[in-house]
């Protein structure tokens, strides 16, 4: 039994609630390595969301997806903007007509995400970006899809990964984004985009485990 | 925190809702999505040029909005790229046929937003040109960083490339002639004090008293190193030491000199600046044809400076001093 | 207090040396007596307009010596009127046998300092008239004080009355032509935060993070009430108010309002201001047909903005139009 | 016996020296009620009198004052400039031609200078400017002189009653100069300009007595 377009819709839904709920603490990571503004960026295209959400009145998993990538396209902004609603654009590509997700639909999913936040962005691991998030997911949901777990397992090692990958940007020298003009300086500080990332994909995790 | 402001959520809003009625007899606004647009586009057969990013930086760029400079301005909320809707739009709204060059200041979101809205209006038809201004030498450029950050050069690519489009010149011109600009200036900022975004409410860093942020970015953002408070013409030469060991300028050289206020520092202190810098040029044989001082790229009520020098000859001298007619920049007409 | 300046005693002469450099096409520079002076004095048989008062306020007055405007400008020090010696030597170098008009601020200072050199001028047999600005509704007229202040009106006399000059009118005419707007204009200002003297190195005043000053003189002089920050539409209706209820401007008047930056406070709220006093005159029925938005009046660093309202004729906007080349205003050539 | 060019002399190295130590008492004081900037201006033009008196070999009273009128008018610029001009420029042409200065003569001089004050600034006693200085001192010193004082006496009485003057501006609404515009603010502040004079006069006075 494969996820549906209500885990999809709870995942927006939750995420849209972390965000706020976080939008103060994204904010305040970005403010030493950035230009203090990422949760207020977030949770802008977050709250936009909502309405249109509910506008929809049913659809494709890939439907919901397309949506999110639109709204925050264009209501983000900033960096954050284009690569998140470029990461749900190519998810939704991903998942194109499928009514269920089972755990190969998932991991083509968190593929396609990362792909298409690389594809704009051009960051490789270890840069310091919310790559160094989306990567370890991927590969632990590829990993936890071929020991042959079920999607709420997979999902679940795509969390604890991406948590773990936000906390490794610590030590890091960031090379793209605005941390790279810091050098040495940006040592110590966590990504917040990183952050953000970890804290979708436990979302997406905790609605599929309720 | 005092601002002039009512609901910080509306500041970008009211504030172009202001520029509308002090300048209409200039240019329009539209709102959401948000644009400032010259009167009379689009001007048929005419590149037009579409700049934007964040907003704190005034009177970039809806200031330099008209004749002779840009077609189009979009602002994004307070130091936040604009997203690719409004440029698409200003995009759409400006163009005459000829094309439509980007002016974009080299920070990854307004990179991506304008190559969304790039792509957006090629696919609806409309020939798009990009420039990337990158003219801080306070970031080293490197494959290891996302490159130097555009800053106070901006201005001068906005008016020379602007002047050349009205002249008449094609699209690929048009981008060349905006390509050379930024790539023989340099420009470097200091901070004297922070600058606070509205809705964030408190500094984007703290300085003590005694110290100074050399190498400062148009948003707060760190510079090279932070120092104790020196005279100005210590400052001075420090900054102009950087921009002229970065690009070779040489004895002989002609430039153009901006002394540019952050928007905190007053005027009078602008010239102190200005007078050492033009000193020191001529020390090393470096001839000052062409001056602009004041506050042009600002970073909100920051106080501080930046210096930024353009190598010149005649075509860019010729197009720097061609008429324009815009809320911050005007003359010859 | 950071500032950037090399020492407190060298500020102005610093700052001219900069203005020289800056601004050669124009304006020369004379130092020890210091003025400024227009490239092409004396202008045979145009009336000359010569202004002046401490510094501290740029671009007033050196930002406004050319073309269309002013002949000389005479930099004191630091918010201290200069001494009659500089101001005779201005009005020597300007003098083209038309006469010459000394445009004063009221304070004591700059109108003795003023009167000794006019008079000495007309025992050189140079006709001297002047005329004292007085536009500042904050200060009560009576007989009781030394007047109203001059502050940021002083701006569109001296465009108006250059114009006036520039057309070829005589001494009186110019004369007369400045005593109108001066009748027909009045300001108000607001601080939100203080300034600091360089030499003096404390703020003029205190206010608290919550405090505003409403009716500030451009000195730092304290106005007529301390009150809690608020939204800035409230604080520009307060102004506004005491503005239009001072000299009555009436449903129909057409007039030119002016949104004067004090030097601290961005671009961008000036323009959330101009937004809210042009929306409230057009409330009224009181039509805004020319407009100016930016520092032109400062106060060093001090935060805060000031309005001016001057009623028009089809005379008076005519010479606004009229051509100007300065370094701070600029249209028509 | 009256008092030659050599009083006059020490009357105004006296006085660069008493204004040099007041000035920043004289800066505070115009702090609250104007501009704060009467020390740093009194002292411009008392510093720049110093080398042209070095440079006036000889001369009566008169060309001493003379001097000192032309050298404030063309350094101390603001209200004090030309007012305090003023009076040391009346002060000379009130004893030009004289060598010395009897009782009847010291009486002239105080009265010109004062009058010379309020020619420039129209002021009248009570208004909170220097003039409740110099009148109280010329009314002292006439009564003093009238009483067949010495030239000590008469410079003895000027001087407590300019300094009674000033200390008596402290209750008064000002209606002239800068602090004017504060209404009843400016209770409770000593006018600085007053204060100024009462320095000045007491320096004659110490002159002599040396
Ligand atoms: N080239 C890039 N590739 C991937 N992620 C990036 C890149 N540049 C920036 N980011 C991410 O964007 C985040 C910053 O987003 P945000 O603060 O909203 O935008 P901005 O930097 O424009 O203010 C960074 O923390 C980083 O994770
Ligand atoms: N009209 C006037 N008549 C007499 N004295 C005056 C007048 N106006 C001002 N003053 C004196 O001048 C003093 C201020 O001098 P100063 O601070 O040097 O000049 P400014 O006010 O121009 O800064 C006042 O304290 C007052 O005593
Ligand atoms: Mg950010
Ligand atoms: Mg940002
Ligand atoms: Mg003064
Ligand atoms: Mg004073």
């Amino acid at each position: 039994m494969g996820l549906t377009s209500e885990w999809a819709r709870a995942w927006v839904i939750e995420s849209v609630r972390v965000i706020a709920e976080n939008r103060m603490e994204l904010t305040a990571l970005d403010r030493p390595i950035g230009d203090g503004d990422h949760g207020e960026n977030m949770n802008r295209g977050f709250t936009a969301v909502m309405p249109k959400l509910d506008d929809l009145s049913d659809g494709t998993p890939a439907d919901v997806f397309k949506l999110v990538a639109m709204t925050l396209i264009s209501t983000v902004g900033g960096a954050a903007g284009p690569l998140y609603g470029t990461a749900y654009l190519k998810a939704a590509g991903a998942v194109a007509g499928r009514d269920e997700l089972d755990g190969e639909a998932i991991v083509a999913l968190y593929t396609a995400a990362r792909d298409g936040i690389v594809l704009r962005g051009k960051a490789e691991v270890g840069e310091k970006t919310m790559i160094d998030a989306w990567t370890p997911a991927v590969d632990a949901a590829t990993e936890a899809h071929a020991a042959g777990k079920t999607e709420l397992a997979i999902l679940l090692a795509a969390a604890e990964a991406a948590e773990n990958g936000a906390v490794a940007t610590e030590p890091l020298i960031a090379r793209k984004g605005r941390a790279s003009y810091l050098g040495e300086r940006a040592i110590g500080h966590r990504d917040p985009g990183a952050q953000s990332s970890a804290l979708l994909l436990r979302a997406a995790a905790d609605v599929a485990d309720g | 925190m005092k601002k002039l402001i009512n609901d910080p959520q509306h500041v970008v809003n009211e504030a172009i809702a202001g520029v509308a009625a002090a300048h209409a007899d200039i240019l329009s606004v539209s709102y959401d999505p948000n644009y400032i647009v010259r009167n009379d586009a689009p001007v048929s057969g005419k590149v037009a040029l579409v700049s934007g990013g964040g907003s704190g930086h005034e009177p970039l760029h809806g200031g330099f909005v008209g004749f002779g400079m840009l077609d189009a301005a979009v602002p994004g909320p307070v130091f936040t790229s604009p997203t690719p809707d409004p440029i698409l739009a200003a995009t759409k709204a400006v163009d005459g046929g000829a094309g439509v060059l980007h002016i974009v200041k080299n920070y990854t979101g307004d990179v991506l937003n304008f190559e969304t809205a790039a792509e957006l209006a090629e696919a609806d038809g409309i020939s798009v040109r990009s420039v990337v201004i990158n003219d801080d030498v306070a970031v080293k450029d490197s494959l290891y960083t996302a490159g130097r950050r555009g800053v106070a050069g901006t201005v001068l690519v906005e008016k020379i490339a602007g002047a050349a489009a009205q002249r008449g010149d094609d699209l690929e011109a048009v981008a060349s002639i905006a390509e050379k600009v930024n790539a023989q200036m340099r420009s470097m900022g200091v901070a004297l004090s922070p600058c606070i975004v509205p809705h964030a409410g408190e500094p984007s860093f703290e300085l003590a008293d005694d110290e100074i942020e050399i190498g400062i970015g148009i948003h707060g953002e760190p510079g090279r190193e932070r120092i104790k408070l020196e005279p100005a013409d210590s400052i001075v030469d420090r900054v102009l030491g950087h921009i002229v060991e970065d690009i070779p300028f040489a004895s002989g050289d002609r430039v153009l000199l901006l002394v540019n206020g952050m928007g905190g520092t007053p005027l009078v202190e602008l010239y102190i600046a200005f007078r050492r810098a033009a000193e020191s040029l001529a020390e090393q044989g470096i001839e000052v044809t062409r001056t602009l001082v004041g506050n042009y790229v600002t970073s909100l009520e920051m106080q501080g400076f930046s210096i930024t020098l353009l190598k010149l000859d005649d075509e860019l001298t010729e197009l720097w001093d061609a008429p324009v007619h815009t809320s911050a920049l005007r003359w010859g007409r």
